[in-house]
């Protein structure tokens, strides 16, 4: 038989409707949504092995043992190394997302690393008598710090400058059963956050500070008192003024006071922070054994304090910005240097710090990418070594601090992170704790070799209890307030220590919820006339800078907190006095 | 016979007026004897909705592209005004299925000069709902997963099925009405294919009702459903919160006021004619009865949630109206000005009689329904529910109003259209004649 | 949404969901349908001219719907049932049983001057039917339908050969901005085609003869009323919309009505006498 | 997915958060997004557009100095076990509860975005992808392998932790463990909480130290006359910090102090 066309379509048409009663094209169409699925412009995650590798976060002198869970080489997840005998496998919101910081928008990606190192050999040349080559770093007692003062010695009129911290004295947590602090975020970054948070419960917290910040939330007590009344305070339970005028300083009650100066008596021994005026107890501040340093380092030029430079006086001005410390304002820099073109490099990651005002900003690498040591925290009472090492590779364009420093005093360049490990591994004091296995072995059963490579896989040398350290003081304490620039200006500054710039992902804390203070953003009463999330300007004499506001009626009228960003920092300190206004 | 017959002759010869073309342009698609305006007046009063309407497609082409951040909509205000509209259009639009049912299910055969009218409105606000939903939802592409994976024990999925389903039906309602025009009628298959569907109307009637029904009341539903929200939440019958069966009721009250108001609006703008006082007055004693049942519904409805419903869950009913702005005014407003007030004045037959009253009774009869809306949407989302949680407030964006206004401008641009070119009232012209006639007489009265 | 898609179970809720909702969808489309093969067939059995009529009928106001009986006063009011066919209804075969349509002595009605043979049958929609002897019929316009109309600017005339019927169009006449279809008295196929000026428009031979073949149309005594009746409905139909009636009284019509009234709606006063809505 | 295997020890994983413990450093939302590819926040977004899976709130007594208090309240998905609020609503079942853990799964790729779920949710735990996810240039190499990230216009959530649960399960049955049996893991933001405020477990298990918690008289669980019965305990010695759990106190004091 032939088939006629006719048959051909009815056989095709049924065929079709046929199928339809076939879960096959339904199936189809559910996975057509599959295209739906993948909007464009999502990027997919890059797969790989998974493993964990070690290093110490060096975002603050807590250096806190880190685990970062990594996709071949690339962390993906960072959390506390457990086990750690200071961090306690702590890690906080800026460390957990320190290996954003590589990408951050701000990050500096290239500068004139050439012209840089010729103007400052040129400003060494030009150097002249009464003038001097400074090199400030923000981090001082690292490797890095020490290779800078080698290198200032080395030069003529060369300064080491660093902000006021003393690395000699540590505080002990441990020993203390009542901490008085004014206004140190004891239980909120400060020290090894995951030592603090271990001690808590062996001590009573008495928080002193004008607004109740995430310490004072957390303290047993917490006593409200002006801003800048910490000194008058102080003297009031020293007994240095009676408790009437320090009440009528503080705004406290004066029974308040009293009640406050027999809990110290009776309740010793005393940590007392923040404030220099008073004294501690029991060896609750200690002084803290240098950690080794090669013997050959030690011509080296001493650490001078920015204050004591003459004004007009530094000519070549080399800022370390790579490792965050305290920030110096700039205005306080700026009288320093002298009139006719100063050389000013910067050596940073982010653009938002003396970037601002340097006139090279060179690229350094940022953590987790360079290889450094971290200096023992203040609540480390044993000297400590931890390296932080590179996890991802660092930039071409970046620069080596310390290498463009030594170049410029013309030191050979060597490695000096492993003459210093050798040092110590010579001084065979102390233990070495490694994180894989979270053991801790005596320093002196372990090979040089061993230990260097413990330290880059992840470990930490710390020294032996050094019982006969005598008390210290903390001649300039920690967080100390500066003076208040005075004027007539209505609000009263109180700054809340955020650590910028951080991740991106931040911005969960502050933009996407109200958790903490964003850069520049203020928290203002809500009586103070504008409304939440408005665009304002924060003005001090020194000058003036874009914010929006925060209403949070846990902020008394009359003052403003202000997170501390470098940009605010230049214009105030706490205790300043302020306006804010509509943009 | 009103008059015996006279014989017809000449009048005075006049100019004949030069007739512009433009007037004449269309005048065969206009039904004959109806009498509309010239093309270009139309096209004036087309002109600016239409530009609204752009402007609207505009925004919503943003909200479509940039994605809902176009909106000030956010997580705790996730919906906005755009719900608001779809629940209040959707509620009004409802005259459509009652309408039909009425007419062609229990034969009120009064309704046929309004059922055309009624159905347009229907499928404008019916469409127009629809297309703000595609705008509201975040990933509009996937619309079809609702049918592919329906989750039956949502709400919103009853809702979506009905109301597709209903559209269809009010689309096909419409035809009709389209092949009714005088030009369209003129192709032999589709005056046929008018016919023979006319015939089976009452079956789309049917389950137009049925439809109907059931998403009106799961829009109710929607929210009465939410334990989370106390405010809202409700108990029922079965599966089904008693909103539901308040928003059934409601919507039925107030679809044939929604007609009557527009009935009126179009007799009052085209300056004719175009249903008899009577069906009018139908309406509003429909819409009057279903009303007064809501009312008292309502009320009984409310006063079980404060006492029993809302404290079980750990809210004290007077918490949600110690917010302001939305003090108890707002159940007295939505329950007494809105609700009874209107009932007794479309219930009261010599209220009913003045135009006046009754219109006014309607206008509130639909405002009513709104504000019901209104509070179950935007007040609902508006009340904190965790303790250390705010009070939001929520003005909507340009572009969510733009999008709103595009809906409006689209129903009148249909509206008119159907009015100029298709048989919305089909009394109209022997009302017409009928004028003539009463004139007539008038003039003969004179003359005798 | 199939037992295959994800996340469908054989539970009640299921069931009863997605049975109504596909219920529903068959119910839709299968009026969708029936209407559809409906039409298909009615198109292939040519009723469209049957269906177009009943669709106008159906349209037409009340009052032009009424039984030719209430024309001619035996009934109160009635609406004719099958659209002015009573070749089917049983009351008209009754009543002109019981008494038949009078035959008057004059062999024309002259109405205003109008002159309406008795010779012939006339459709309400301003046609007449005349039995010719040869046995063919001769459609044409009456006298008012004329004036109506005048001298037409266009006339579109089936083909010698086509067929017409009963209430269906006869022919389009198109006048000034008047476009309207002229009814056709009767069933049969059109013979020859005439004009205005030779007085009727179509031959026709009829399909049925005798009779019945024409109980539909009026005659005799009829005439007279319902023309009464007619020129009532123009004089209302040719009221300017928006001013007082302008009909003097007493005289002769003019022979074009259409040229007198230039306000009028032209097209709807010709709708409404040819029963074209 | 609901599987249909019906001889699984199902486990019920739930938190206890010690209020008192919180000292609202936000380690743990850090760590959430950074552990499910959380884009971080599109210019424009605010605390009502964020994208938050777990946020800290920070809640105070409404007191004056010297009385006034503050606490810091973590708020997640609250895994209600009863009735969940935001499966029933979903018109497209892009939301489900998994019988073999009781937690509440989101599938973005699912979701329609019609935003019902978080009208529904009494505890605003529910996210809406208002913009497009995006990250700064070369940081979507640090994106976490284990979670695909979300696209713009879905509805997004805690899951506790899925990825990790997944892997455990992985592990476990690699390690020949059956399936049957519940899988213990740690989601983000327990591991990352630096003072230990969090704790995670199976509900199920009485044994586990998280029911043992949970069955503490000082554990209390947010707007429990809801009725919606979370698997998210919170804990506190101090009376007012439990009071927290009740409805709001309309125009009482402190109501804008609240913030976080």
């Amino acid at each position: 038989m032939k088939t006629t066309r006719r048959e051909i379509m009815l056989f095709a048409g049924g065929s079709a409707v046929g199928v339809l009663f076939t879960p096959a094209p339904w199936r189809l169409l559910t996975d057509t949504a599959l295209w739906s699925e993948n909007w464009p412009g999502i990027p997919a995650p890059a797969r790989g092995e998974i493993r964990a590798r070690y290093t110490n976060c060096s975002l603050c002198t807590a250096g806190c043992a880190v685990r970062a869970r990594c996709v071949g080489d690339q962390p993906v997840a960072l959390s506390g190394a457990g086990g750690h005998p200071l961090s306690h496998g702590a890690l906080c919101a800026f460390g957990l997302a320190g290996h954003h910081l590589p990408y951050i928008p701000s990050r500096v990606k290239q500068g004139p690393v050439k012209e840089a190192a010729a103007a400052v050999a040129d400003g060494i040349a030009k150097c002249g008598p009464a003038e001097y080559v400074v090199t400030l770093d923000l981090r001082p007692a690292r490797t890095a710090s020490w290779t800078y003062r080698r290198a200032m010695a080395a030069v003529k009129n060369g300064r080491y400058v660093t902000p006021a911290v003393d690395s000699s004295v540590a505080v002990d947590l441990s020993k203390a059963r009542t901490v008085l602090s004014f206004g140190v975020p004891v239980l909120d970054g400060w020290g090894t956050p995951g030592n603090a948070i271990a001690a808590r419960p062996g001590f009573r917290l008495i928080q002193a500070e004008p607004i109740e910040s995430r310490t004072a939330s957390m303290a047993d007590q917490w006593l409200r008192i002006r801003p800048g009344s910490e000194d008058t305070l102080a003297q009031g339970l020293a007994g240095q003024i009676a408790h009437a005028a320090a009440a009528e300083g503080t705004g406290l009650a004066e029974r308040e006071i009293a009640a406050l100066a027999a809990q110290l008596e009776q309740n010793g021994p005393v940590l007392v922070l923040g404030s220099s005026r008073l004294e501690s107890t029991g060896r609750t501040i200690v002084s803290r054994r240098e950690t080794p340093v090669p013997a050959e380092w030690q011509k080296a030029a001493p650490v001078t304090d920015l204050a004591s430079l003459p004004d007009g006086s530094v000519r070549v001005l080399i800022i370390d910005e790579s490792a965050p410390g305290e920030y110096l304002p700039w205005k306080a820099i700026e009288k320093k240097l002298v009139a006719d073109n100063p050389v000013v490099v910067a050596l940073a990651w982010s653009r938002e710090g003396y970037g601002r005002h340097a006139q090279h900003v060179l690229p350094v690498g940022v953590y987790p990418e360079v290889a450094g040591d971290i200096p023992p925290a203040i609540d480390s009472v044993a000297a400590t070594f931890r390296l932080s090492v590179p996890l991802v590779p660092v930039p071409e364009a970046c620069v080596k601090p310390e290498e463009f420093v030594a170049a410029a005093a013309g030191l050979p360049v060597t490695d000096t992170l492993r003459e210093r490990a050798d040092a110590i591994h010579k001084a065979a004091r102390g233990t070495l704790f490694t994180y894989a296995d979270t053991k801790s072995v005596e320093l002196k059963d372990v090979k040089a070799d061993d230990f260097w490579k413990a330290l880059n896989a992840g470990g930490c040398w710390i020294d032996a209890p050094d019982d006969k350290a005598p008390a210290a003081r903390l001649t300039t304490a920690v967080a100390e307030l500066r003076p208040v620039e005075e004027s007539d200006l209505p609000l009263v500054v109180v700054l809340s220590h955020e650590l910028t710039p951080g991740s991106p992902i931040l911005s969960k804390l502050y933009q996407e919820s109200n958790l903490r203070l964003g850069p520049n953003c203020v928290a203002l009463h809500p009586s103070c006339g504008l409304e939440d999330g408005a665009k304002a300007v924060f003005e001090t004499l020194l000058g003036k800078c874009p914010v929006a506001v925060t209403l949070d009626a846990g902020i008394p009228p009359g003052l403003v907190q202000v997170s501390a960003s470098p940009a605010v920092l230049d214009l105030c300190a706490s205790g300043a006095r302020a306006k804010v206004g509509r943009a | 016979m009103a008059s015996p017959p006279r014989p017809v002759r000449a009048a005075p010869e006049r100019k004949t007026p030069v007739d512009n073309p433009l007037d004449n342009m269309d005048r065969h698609f206009i039904a004959r004897g109806a009498v509309r305006c010239s093309t270009p007046k139309f096209l004036l009063w087309m002109a600016p909705w239409a530009a609204l309407l752009v402007f609207g497609l505009y925004s919503a082409a943003l909200c479509l592209i940039k994605g809902l951040n176009q909106t000030n909509m956010d997580n705790r205000f996730a919906f906005g005004l755009w719900i608001f509209l779809d629940l209040t259009v959707i509620a009004l639009g409802a005259g459509a299925f009652f309408t039909g049912f009425l007419l062609y299910i229990l034969k009120l055969d009064e309704l046929r000069s309004v059922i055309n009218s009624a159905v347009v409105i229907g499928l404008v606000c019916y469409s127009g709902a629809v297309c703000v939903l595609a705008v509201d939802v975040g990933q509009p592409l996937r619309a079809w997963f609702t049918f592919w994976y329906p989750n039956v024990h949502s709400m919103l999925t009853e809702v979506t099925f009905c109301i597709s389903c209903y559209l269809t039906v009010l689309a096909i309602e419409y035809v009709p009405i389209v092949l009714r025009n005088r030009k369209l009628r003129q192709v032999p298959s589709f005056l046929v294919f008018e016919f023979e569907l006319h015939k089976l109307i009452y079956v789309l009637a049917g389950v137009g009702t049925f439809l109907s029904f059931f998403h009106q009341g799961s829009l109710g539903g929607l929210y009465g459903v939410l334990r989370g929200r106390p405010f809202a939440f409700r108990e029922g019958l079965a599966v089904w919160p008693s909103t539901f069966f308040l928003f059934i009721i409601s919507a039925a009250a107030v679809g044939p006021s929604f007609i009557l108001l527009t009935t009126w609006l179009v007799q009052k703008i085209t300056r004719k004619r175009l249903v008899r006082p009577e069906v009018l007055q139908l309406l509003g004693r429909i819409s009057g009865s279903l009303l007064a049942v809501y009312v008292l519904a309502k009320s009984i409805d409310t006063l079980i949630w404060i006492n029993r419903t809302s404290p079980e869950t750990g809210f004290q009913a007077w918490q949600y109206y110690s917010w302001k702005p939305f003090g108890t005014w707002i159940l007295v407003a939505e329950i007494g000005v809105c609700g009874l007030l209107p009932a007794l004045m479309l219930l009261a037959p010599k209220l009913r009689r003045r135009t006046g009253w009754l219109v006014s009774g309607a206008f509130l009869a639909c405002a009513g329904v709104a504000l019901n809306r209104f509070v179950l949407t935007v007040q609902t989302l508006a009340l904190p529910t965790l303790s250390f949680d705010r009070f939001l407030s929520y003005t909507p964006s340009w572009q969510e109003t733009g999008t709103f206004l595009a809906v409006v401008a689209y129903g009148v641009l249909v509206y008119s259209f159907s009015f100029r070119y298709f048989q919305l009232f089909p009394q109209e012209r022997e009302l017409k004649l009928e004028a003539r006639q009463v004139e007539e007489e008038r003039e003969l009265v004179g003359r005798y | 949404m199939l037992p295959w898609i994800y996340g469908f179970h054989w539970n009640a809720g299921h069931i009863i969901f997605l049975g109504a909702f596909y219920s529903v969808l068959t119910v839709v489309v299968v009026t969708l349908v029936a209407a559809a093969r409906r039409s298909r067939r009615a198109l292939l059995e040519h009723r469209v001219e049957e269906i177009g009529w009943h669709a106008d009928f159906h349209d037409l106001p009340a009052q032009d719907r009424v039984c030719r009986h209430v024309i001619s006063g035996e009934f109160q009011s009635r609406e004719c049932p099958h659209a002015f066919d009573c070749r089917e209804c049983e009351t008209h075969a009754k009543l002109i049983q019981r008494h038949p349509v009078a035959m008057p002595a004059e062999t024309e009605e002259d109405l205003f001057g109008m002159a309406f043979p008795l010779d012939r049958f006339y459709h309400r929609g301003h046609t007449w039917a005349h039995p010719e002897p040869d046995g063919t019929v001769t459609v044409g316009l009456d006298e008012l339908g004329q004036r109506l109309l005048g001298t037409p600017d266009a006339l579109d005339l089936p083909q010698p050969g086509a067929h017409v019927e009963a209430n269906g169009t006869a022919f389009r006449v198109h006048k000034r901005d008047a476009d309207v279809r002229v009814l056709s008295p009767v069933d049969g196929e059109v013979v020859e085609t005439g004009g205005a000026d030779r007085g009727w428009y179509l031959r026709v031979r009829p399909t049925a003869t005798g009779e019945p073949a024409f109980r539909h149309l009026l005659r005799g005594a009829e005439v007279r009323p319902w023309l009464m009746r007619e020129m009532e409905r123009l004089q209302l139909a040719l009221m300017a919309p928006d001013d007082a009636p302008t009909l003097a009284d007493g005289g002769v019509p003019v022979a074009d009505i259409a040229a007198s009234y230039p306000k009028a709606d032209w097209d709807a006063v010709c709708g409404e006498m040819f029963l074209e809505p | 997915m609901i599987s249909a295997n019906k001889q699984i020890r199902a486990a019920r994983y739930g938190m206890t958060i010690d209020v008192d413990r919180c000292n609202g450093c936000g380690a743990c939302m850090v760590a959430c997004s950074v552990e499910n590819n959380v884009p971080p926040a599109h210019e424009g977004a605010t605390d009502r557009k964020g994208l938050t899976w777990i946020r800290v709130y920070k809640v105070d007594n409404g007191e004056e100095y010297p009385n006034r208090r503050t606490a810091f309240v973590p708020v997640m998905c609250q895994h209600c076990g009863n009735e969940t609020p935001c499966v029933h609503v979903c018109p497209q079942q892009a939301v489900d509860v998994d019988p073999s853990t009781g937690v509440v799964g989101e599938m973005p790729q699912r979701c329609l975005g019609c935003r019902y779920c978080m009208a529904a949710c009494p505890y605003h735990a529910r996210y809406f992808n208002w913009w497009d996810p995006a990250w700064p240039a070369g940081m979507e190499k640090t994106l976490n392998p284990g979670v695909t990230p979300r696209m713009r216009g879905v509805v997004e959530k805690c899951n506790l932790c899925h990825g990790r649960w997944h892997a455990a399960k992985e592990q476990a049955a690699a390690a020949g463990k059956p399936d049957t049996e519940p899988v213990s893991y740690v989601p983000a933001c327990v591991e990352a909480c630096p003072t230990g405020a969090i704790h995670f477990g199976d509900l199920n298990d009485a044994s586990s130290a998280t029911a043992k918690e949970a069955a503490e008289p000082d554990s209390f669980r947010l707007l429990e006359k809801l009725n919606t019965q979370p698997k998210i305990y919170y804990r506190s010695k101090k009376d007012w910090v439990r009071g927290i759990a009740a409805a709001p106190r309309p125009g009482g004091a402190g109501k804008e102090n609240s913030r976080g």
